[in-house]
């Protein structure tokens, strides 16, 4: 490993490396606990959590499309409760980040669900607002300005200081007013993007290969939409961001970060590859290393517009 | 502990146009990690396919340099076409072991129900089960009903029954008319293990319950992870709650399977 | 050739099959005639006219990403006039239907382009509002409803009986908002998707590959994204439906097809392919006779949701 | 008339480590389509790659069964990686002949100027213009200056300077000195042929002009269709229109290009 300095921060956090797991596609983390120390990871976002359990859309929940795939899991989860019960605990014992993901009904719900996790002891709750696959809630909140403030207001009023990083959906007209609307309401950071609607259709039978007939779009299909959408929002807003949408290797992830974001996450490639998280990290390092960085950090908002 | 691994294969024969048989070396996976027949291999297909294919291990055997793993499987897409053009030779990157397999812990005598590419998952059983069992095999038609596997049933099991869908082998049918008819002529079994399309699961199921047998099914659905993180292969539960293929599965008892889904 | 009737109606004009090439893709065909004879495709769908020439973007214009490219031409055109007098007589040599794309700054251009390929004979006209890749109208007009309805009417006033095809932008909230915007502005058909805005970054040189920084999307990557905006739009709006976005063999255009497309556009896919038009042609016959169909428009729309 | 067709590799020759010297049997595009050294080459590089990669040929004749073009690439990204990788024997899409070639139907006396992967387009001319001709050859280093390639021009031109960035051979220094020491010295020179990297181009370029001397150079920009279409391969020219270097080019005559854009 070259000698850079990992390490960075979001949203005052100090993460032992960029490299973060993406929600929904970590569990609470024991399975991949099998293949490795989760102590490598930068941080790990916690599959979405809902105030009660939920048991999630009916399959088949996932379609595969050219580099990428669709999903409509809708937030299939045991509850707030169930998790600082009984994951919680379990991610604990490594030594890296927990970043909570949580969805609600109402702003009250993402309220209360706040106010246990930080209770209970998050280092940081993702305020997903832009889930695509679930009717209440959800997505409506990310494609409104004024929602998405209420929400993340919210948020932060009952997180007692634990950071409220507000994940927003690609699903929009112009991305920069949410994160703008949701900076004013006092968001700590963005984490962007969510998964892009869209739909498979089975020729043959000529139905749509997901029950819940459309789906999330995530993988290296989406990679440029996410690097487009991190540089508009790091340009309209102050916010740290977590960027994600399709990263696999180090070379992803430093054009998320040249484009203005501070630690990136990794979803869909590790259905590919489990260890794609640490493949991402060490690229992202050679990277750093030939460009004659000392940190990683340096990447950061790198990116020099024509 | 799972593991990803570039496996080796050492064995790759073609048993139709579209049916393949492989025998891949999985390093330690039988020995250290316990894999067995109906536990299952998630493989990269390629680099165009971003998600790895489910495929069920008909045998593990330990062996030497490698212990070796016996898959056999059917093109449908682009991910089974990509692997039936591998060769003796070539590496496929595997995570395994996966999924749990059939539970013969209880002593009793087993019967076990098979349809189609639903067969395979089955064979070890079929072979080295302790205790007697009899094999209800279904085909669409003869020609799909090789000799290389319903002559390992044949030459294990107390019996074995082959059924097909147009009658031209064994009897004409489903197989969950045999079961019917095995059970009103036999009450002595314990244990029926079923591997199959769903329809067929959903009537063997029935008809193990009408009779009180215990009934273990093994189950399809798309797959994302294969280790129980993404849960997109979810299947529901009488109780209302849900369990996914990968983790929980493929292998559930069928009566908790909520089958009006 | 299966026994399959090829023939299409989009806007009351009957297509000899229901393959179009995409606008911008194809340039006025010239090109292309040297591969194969251009009365093979179902229409052709001419490079986007402005009123006057433009010269477009700087390059580079180009990059490639996971499954798509970006573009940033910037409608690099003739103007309508030289369209007009050099480009269209080559293309009328063919038995296959002109269909002119344009782009205007104003609502009154779109009328003035409108008025002179009436006048000239195209087959149809097809009004672009979402051109992302220049300043000037384009994108805006296709991302608000009461400036597309604007745009649509201004064109039919002037089309004289020509069938006016607005052209939708994916990078929009609601797609269908547009879409009943335009009908109720009395549209004939509606095509889709342009393109989606993305980014892509030269890691080692921390600069855009696009000199323009961002541009347009397309290929196999956003082909899930096409059919979920074709079978919105054609379950919000009654008008025909040229489906395009991803389409490179004979199963994605019976995707479209079947989400509500009357026909399909292939642009991108000819790149790698200048025989893919005929390719997608074929493979949709094979669908179509596979599924024992005596016509593959009996595809349109057949899609059954769960 | 253009064609795509696959064309074998019937040669495949390593000159270091990034660069590679490939024979394709290209059909009959010599004899029927007139592919020549200068034009180039839209070679489909996998699956993974949507984009075709532009290389240009270095040699065209005609030959049994097939044609033959040779073309010499160096391994820049993905694309070219891939390209590395092929065999002799293997097959490759390929789209041509496309692009113009230099114009040499001017009698004369002939200057060709190459900077590295930009000297083998010049190599079928340095070898078989009708015309004298010197030769001005720019390499990085000694170890880029491959005999197999400077030979062919020491062989057939009238003289053969060449150039390293580093001075590890020949003239310390970029071409452009060297051209102008030959301008300034020799006032016989009628055409000047160029490629190579684009500042390597503008110097030469504005060397010729102030020798009067007509320049054509062979440029490059990224690529889509290939053939004129798509529009995405624009260049600036000097009298405020853009040109495209698929169509148009990749050859303009210097004076025409806009060298400030
Ligand atoms: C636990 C398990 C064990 C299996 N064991 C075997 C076996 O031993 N032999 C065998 O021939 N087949 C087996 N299958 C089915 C096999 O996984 C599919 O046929 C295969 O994934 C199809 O991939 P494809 O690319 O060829 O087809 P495509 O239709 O192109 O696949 C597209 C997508 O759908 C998924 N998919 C398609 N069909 C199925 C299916 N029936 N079940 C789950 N996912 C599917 C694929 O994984 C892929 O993500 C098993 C499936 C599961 C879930
Ligand atoms: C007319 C022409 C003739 C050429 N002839 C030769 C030749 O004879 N030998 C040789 O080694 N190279 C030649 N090149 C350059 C060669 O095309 C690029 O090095 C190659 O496309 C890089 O592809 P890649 O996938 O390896 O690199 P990547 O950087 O991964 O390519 C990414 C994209 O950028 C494009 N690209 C990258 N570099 C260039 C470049 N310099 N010019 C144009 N597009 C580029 C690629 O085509 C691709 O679309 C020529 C280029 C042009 C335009
Ligand atoms: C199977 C699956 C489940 C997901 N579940 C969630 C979720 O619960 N909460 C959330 O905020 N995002 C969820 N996402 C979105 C991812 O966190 C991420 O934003 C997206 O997949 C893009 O990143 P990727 O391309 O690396 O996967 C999910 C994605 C997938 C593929
Ligand atoms: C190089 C390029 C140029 C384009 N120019 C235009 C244009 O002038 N007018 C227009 O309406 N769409 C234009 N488009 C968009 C295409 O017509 C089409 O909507 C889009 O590319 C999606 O289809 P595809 O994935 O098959 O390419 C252009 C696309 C490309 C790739
Ligand atoms: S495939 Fe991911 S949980 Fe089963
Ligand atoms: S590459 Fe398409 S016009 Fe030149």
């Amino acid at each position: 490993m070259p000698d850079v300095n990992l390490s960075v921060k979001l949203a005052g956090v100090t993460l032992r490396n960029p490299v973060v797991v993406a929600s929904g596609t970590f569990g609470f983390g024991r399975e991949y606990s099998r293949f490795y120390d989760l102590s490598e990871l930068g941080g790990i976002c916690a599959k979405g959590l809902t105030l009660h359990p939920r048991n999630g859309n009916p399959a088949p929940r996932i379609a595969e499309t050219p580099m990428g795939i669709l999903n409509s899991v809708g937030l299939e989860n045991p509850g707030v409760d169930a998790f600082i019960a009984e994951e919680l605990p379990f991610l604990r014992q490594f030594d890296t980040k927990v970043i909570a993901n949580i969805s609600g009904n109402t702003p009250e719900e993402y309220g209360v669900m706040c106010e246990k996790l930080s209770a209970a002891g998050v280092d940081m709750i993702e305020v997903n607002i832009s889930c695509p696959n679930v009717k209440a809630g959800g997505l409506a909140y990310g494609t409104r300005p004024e929602l998405a403030a209420e929400v993340t207001e919210e948020a932060k009023k009952h997180a007692n200081g634990v950071p409220v990083m507000v994940k927003m959906s690609p699903n929009v007209t112009d991305i920069t007013e949410i994160a703008k609307a949701v900076e004013g309401a006092g968001a700590d950071a963005l984490s962007l993007i969510n998964t892009i609607r869209g739909m498979r259709i089975d020729v043959n039978t000529r139905r749509p290969v997901l029950k819940m007939n459309t789906g999330g779009l995530s993988g290296p299909a989406v990679l440029p939409v996410a690097v487009r959408m991190v540089w508009e929002v790091s340009q309209a807003a102050a916010l740290p961001i977590l960027g994600m949408g399709g990263v696999s290797k180090g070379e992803d992830a430093a054009q998320l970060m040249l484009a203005g974001a501070s630690a990136v996450a990794v979803g869909t490639a590790l259905f590919a590859d489990p260890f794609a998280p640490l493949t991402v990290r060490d690229g992202l390092a050679a990277i750093a290393a030939k460009q004659g960085l000392s940190a990683v950090s340096q990447l950061t908002g790198g990116v020099q517009a024509w | 502990m799972k593991v990803e691994r570039k496996c080796k294969i050492v064995e790759m024969d073609r048993l139709d146009a579209v049916t393949f048989w492989m025998v891949l070396e999985v390093g330690k996976m039988v020995e250290q990690d316990g894999l067995r027949g109906g536990q299952f291999l998630h493989i990269k297909c390629g680099e165009g396919q971003l998600l790895r294919r489910p495929i069920s291990v008909a045998y593990a055997g330990w062996d030497e340099p490698e212990d070796l793993a016996t898959l056999i499987f059917e093109v449908r897409g682009e991910g089974t076409e990509w692997l039936s053009r591998r060769r003796v030779g070539d590496e496929l990157d595997v995570i395994g072991p996966l999924g749990n397999g059939f539970n013969i812990s209880q002593p009793g005598r087993y019967l076990l129900v098979g349809g189609g590419i639903g067969i395979p998952p089955l064979m070890q059983y079929g072979e080295c089960l302790e205790w007697p069992r009899t094999a209800v095999l279904g085909f669409r038609t003869r020609d799909k009903a090789f000799p290389v596997i319903t002559s390992r049933f044949q030459d294990h099991c107390e019996r074995t029954c082959i059924c097909t869908d147009d009658g031209t082998l064994g009897r004409h049918g489903f197989v969950d008319a045999q079961v019917r008819e095995i059970l009103e002529q036999d009450s002595g079994y314990t244990n029926i293990l079923a591997c199959g399309p769903k329809p067929m699961l959903r009537s063997v199921a029935k008809v193990a319950n009408e009779f009180g047998v215990p009934c273990q099914v093994s189950m399809e659905e798309r797959m994302g992870c294969g280790v129980g993180a993404c849960l997109v292969c979810a299947t529901p539960m009488k109780d209302g709650t849900v369990r996914h293929v990968c983790k929980d599965g493929p292998v559930f008892n069928a009566e908790e399977v909520d089958w009006d889904a």
